[in-house]
């Protein structure tokens, strides 16, 4: 057990058999084996999700059709920052207990997030063209959803900027941390300030102000998304993990076991 | 911990006041930048009043974030900065000294000269005590937010642009609501929702900055 | 007392020593030796806290000084490669700001004293811009003056550009370190002798 | 001599290759430039379309000014320069090389880039081919002009503020003509006086500015 | 042969020295020694034509360099306190590139035979930032290697920062440059012997 850990992994976590997978060498195969299955599971639910939308779906009467790219904007939003937020954390874990995996979970999320984030602004630009008249207002949410935009793209850029990838991890999880005071600007800046943006329509506690179809077809989507972002953070992480351990031994035998 | 408070602040004076050349650098570069705007844009007195509050705002957030290079370089070459940070009193203490002396030199000259600069532009009276106003509300913030970006790029490979890229979007909000309380008053409506804002994101930013500031010099100096 | 215990260091991808071992006594001197590159200055960060090793730790009579924190820092004076002086500033000011920083309250007059010391006197109100190599290297290490309360002293090659006055003046001053039961960890090339039982020897590879 | 030229120019282009980012500096210093404007002004497109021609000049002259900082302090600091003053070329053709790589680095991205920046503002197609014109007429000036300004500063304190002094009075003419070329494209007149006015003062600054530079680096190493 | 007539040098409101004459002939090393700011370092710039002198002139087999100008950079090396690499660059293309400058065409192979003899040939594809202070030397020294063809090579305490092994292989190159019939001015804390006839000693006050 003991041989498996990181070197740097504190010495706390070694006796907890929870961490287990905490070491790349153990998470690597598992990440591959699970993998598929999420993968699938993307294409599957993102099929059935824009099916509902685009042909189950009834037309808008005030919108018309135009409305229907509410079925790709609400759950890439969500998506932005959900992925921001969990980032975040595994940022945070990185440089609360120096586990490695971690900073590779969290350098893993951020083009993944920052893809979403792109889609959701430019699904909303799209859309504000027919609704507001405008491809874009300075709005507070608008704004602080593309400041979200140049989070990750700081994120990224100052970890690739860094060439010691152990420095790299913790100067861009503090930035992550540093981030994280965005997402609830973004979340709650339609209430805080009355804006051009549509509020919250769907809550956990009140009833929902749409129609069913609509919020199974939103409800799918979020689902597939979920699935790819983990898919392709897994993909990641995975080639993250045979760049950084090159050197190890256990590394060089996958790689001879491959040939 | 007050006095290495004072000891920071007063030693970065101390240096600004041999180089007084520098501390001018950032008022000089903001009055470059507005005074160039007439040349290039011509000289129609309606023309200018109309983008004087952007004009002015644009260019104190650009010397605010030329000065930024400035923060930390100079302590991280030379080597003093480790001594910083093997210093007995906490390092937050030292950063905070380091924010306020930055901003003495180059926030608190440019919130003094806007005056001088809106007149130039025909700005009308009100709109300049709110020009003022939002300028001391928002330069400390810029000094804040701006010393995370600063201290994550310390010794990074093509700091400058990174500084701007990392440090950038945090100063959208900033500029929008600075340059929104000018237009405001200049169009005669109530600017102090602008300016309760900007306040309030002062205070938010010190609250937040200390930490990773004194984080991200921790990990540039391993 | 200062140990480390199974220290390893990794930079880039070369792991430049691995399950070091050292221990510092009160009056004893340690010197890292070893060819350039070989980690000497790592290990010297490490030992300050500068750097976090990548295994092992650094423990300051018993306690990791990861958990004492500034309480380790009012007990270690550090002097790098660099000189962390301020080109703007005079020698003077160098200094009391220096020691300021440190927690120390010199007055002017013993900056000066100590700058005196080194040999420096001289230069105290020059700009440390216009200083020779050597001089810049005395004024740094003219901090050691005053610096008799901290039990640690941390020296990366604190001998270079020093002609063999300011070699004797520096060596007087860790003798006298050493006999007040100070520690002093260095690094150096020259062969220099001091004039203490206690001195030890860590070679790196 | 050729071959020095070619060795300094080379030197240069490689060095700005591994720091990638500090190229992409003053282009990103550029758009940013341009880019806030929109916020701080508010999106009026008659408005914008109106500032266009002067704020994409403004912008272009502070980027050259800030990048001369960049021309020869690095070398400077680090012994380089010395080198070159000890090498067997003659030392205006290691200026020249260095005034060229300072263009290609710092002047052509602008020039290749001004285009988007212009449709942004909505400025007139015909307008858009005279403002890359007058573009890449311009900035060799400003790299011209610029290295002397930060060869005689070099290793002065507060050289920042200095080099924008004795630099920017030289700068005024060229944005005069640059922005008002534009401006006359873009209200339909003939611009071709302002770009030939541009390409003579052009041939004087490669003409004059050698020497100067060369000397004034003799003079920063003693 | 070089030669220093009537040599003053004034800095700030000092002056370093007045009245100073030396010659170096061909084959003779003239180790320029004195305490911390006695004036070498700026006796090696005015010999190298870098600093113009306060008074009295250098010359270069009888003729002032001041008339010779780019005749005379042809015909010396000068390796200062800074090492002038830049930190970007990998320590082959800094060589690779200071020797172009330097107007020699070396190849990249070549370039790496000499940081190889300099023990630096591990670092070559490292950037110079990551070297420790020792091998940053080496490679700005490693120069040397391939400068036999320059009659005259002006080294401003070369052996700072160096290990022993370094300074063995320095030591070798310096004495093949004298046994060739080159010289070598240098500044030096360190007592270090060169085995040649003609090793002399300048002392500034
Ligand atoms: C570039 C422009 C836009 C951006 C950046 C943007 C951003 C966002 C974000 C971040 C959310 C999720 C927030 C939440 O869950 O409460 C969201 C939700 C939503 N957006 Fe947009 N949006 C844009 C344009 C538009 C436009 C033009 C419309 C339609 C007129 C629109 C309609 C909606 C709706 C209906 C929701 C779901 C709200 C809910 O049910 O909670 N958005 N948008
Ligand atoms: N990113 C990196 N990749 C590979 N090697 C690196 C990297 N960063 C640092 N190194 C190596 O780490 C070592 C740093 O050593 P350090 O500065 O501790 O040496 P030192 O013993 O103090 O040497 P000196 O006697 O020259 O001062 C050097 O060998 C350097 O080449
Ligand atoms: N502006 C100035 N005013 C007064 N003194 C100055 C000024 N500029 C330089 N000096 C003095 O000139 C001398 C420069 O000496 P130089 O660098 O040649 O010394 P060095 O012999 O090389 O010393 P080291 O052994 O320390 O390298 C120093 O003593 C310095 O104090
Ligand atoms: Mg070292
Ligand atoms: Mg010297």
């Amino acid at each position: 057990m003991t041989a498996t850990m990181p070197p740097n992994a504190n010495p706390g976590l070694r006796r907890l058999n929870a961490f287990r997978f905490s070491s790349p060498q153990t998470f690597y195969p598992l990440a591959g084996k699970i993998l598929p299955y999420f993968a699938w599971a993307a294409v599957v639910l993102g099929a059935i999700g824009l099916y509902i939308g685009f042909f189950v779906a009834p037309t808008d009467a005030q919108q018309g059709e135009a409305y229907r790219i509410i079925f790709i904007h609400v759950p890439a939003a969500w998506m932005s920052m959900f992925i921001y937020v969990v980032m975040a954390f595994w940022a945070a874990m990185g440089l609360v207990f120096n586990t490695r995996l971690s900073a590779m979970m969290a350098t893993a999320l951020a083009p993944t997030g920052a893809l979403f984030t792109f889609l959701a602004l430019w699904t909303g630009a799209l859309w504000g063209k027919p609704t507001w008249g405008a491809w874009w207002v300075w709005d507070a949410r608008l704004t602080s959803e593309l400041i979200l935009l140049f989070l990750y793209l700081g994120f990224i850029a100052l970890h690739s900027a860094i060439e010691d990838p152990r420095r790299a991890d913790k100067a861009a999880g503090v930035l992550a941390l540093v981030g994280v005071v965005n997402v609830p600007i973004i979340y709650f800046s339609v209430k805080w300030w009355n804006t051009l943006h549509q509020g919250a329509s769907v809550s956990l506690t009140g009833a929902p102000t749409m129609a069913a179809t609509m919020l199974a077809g939103m409800a799918v989507m979020a689902l597939a998304f979920w699935m790819y972002a983990i898919a392709a953070a897994l993909a990641r992480v995975r080639s993250i993990i045979l760049e950084r351990e090159r050197q190890s031994d256990w590394v060089h035998e996958y790689a001879r076991s491959l040939k | 911990m007050i006095k290495t408070l004072r000891l920071v602040i007063h030693r970065d004076l101390l240096l600004a006041l041999r180089r007084r050349a520098d501390v001018a650098n950032s008022l000089l570069f903001f009055v470059i930048v507005v005074s160039l705007f007439p040349f290039g844009v011509g000289p129609e007195a309606s023309l200018l009043r109309a983008i004087a509050p952007g004009v002015l705002w644009v260019a104190a957030l650009l010397a605010a974030m030329l000065a930024l290079a400035r923060m930390f370089a100079a302590d991280y070459a030379d080597g003093t900065l480790e001594q910083m940070l093997l210093a007995p009193a906490p390092l937050t203490v030292v950063v905070l000294g380091k924010i306020v002396a930055h901003w003495l030199l180059t926030g608190l000259p440019l919130v003094a000269l806007s005056p001088v600069l809106a007149l130039q532009f025909d700005v009308p009276a009100d709109a300049i005590g709110v020009l003022v106003a939002s300028l001391a509300l928002g330069t400390p913030v810029l000094s804040l937010i701006g010393a995370i970006g600063a201290a994550l790029t310390l010794g990074v490979r093509g700091a400058g642009v990174l500084t701007a890229l990392l440090v950038l979007p945090l100063y959208i909000p900033v500029l929008i609501l600075g340059a929104g309380a000018v237009d405001a008053a200049a169009a005669g409506l109530d600017a102090s929702a602008h300016l309760m804002l900007l306040g309030a994101l002062l205070l938010g930013a010190a609250a937040c900055a200390l930490w990773p500031v004194a984080a991200a010099l921790r990990i540039a100096v391993e | 007392m200062l140990e480390g215990v199974d220290l390893e260091c990794v930079r880039g991808e070369r792991t430049l020593f691995q399950g070091l071992d050292f221990t510092l006594e009160r009056g004893a001197l340690l010197r890292v030796a070893g060819a350039n590159g070989s980690g000497k200055t790592s290990l010297l960060r490490i030992a300050c806290g500068l750097t976090p090793p990548a295994h092992g730790e650094v423990r300051w009579e018993g306690k990791s000084i990861r958990a004492l924190k500034e309480d380790y820092s009012k007990r270690i004076v550090y002097i790098g490669h660099a000189n962390a002086l301020k080109d703007d500033l005079t020698a003077r000011e160098n200094l009391l700001i220096s020691s300021a920083l440190a927690g120390l309250e010199e007055t002017a007059e013993q900056v000066c004293d100590a700058l005196e010391r080194f040999g420096v006197g001289g230069c105290a109100m020059l700009p440390a811009r216009v200083l020779s190599q050597g001089q810049r290297r005395r004024v740094a290490l003219a901090r050691l003056a005053f610096s008799a309360a901290f039990p640690l002293w941390v020296l990366d090659e604190p001998f270079t550009a020093l002609d063999a006055a300011a070699v004797a003046d520096l060596q007087a001053l860790l003798a006298a370190q050493l006999a007040r039961g100070g520690s002093v960890m260095l690094t150096t090339h020259q062969e220099v002798e001091i004039a203490a039982a206690n001195v030890r020897r860590l070679d790196l590879l």
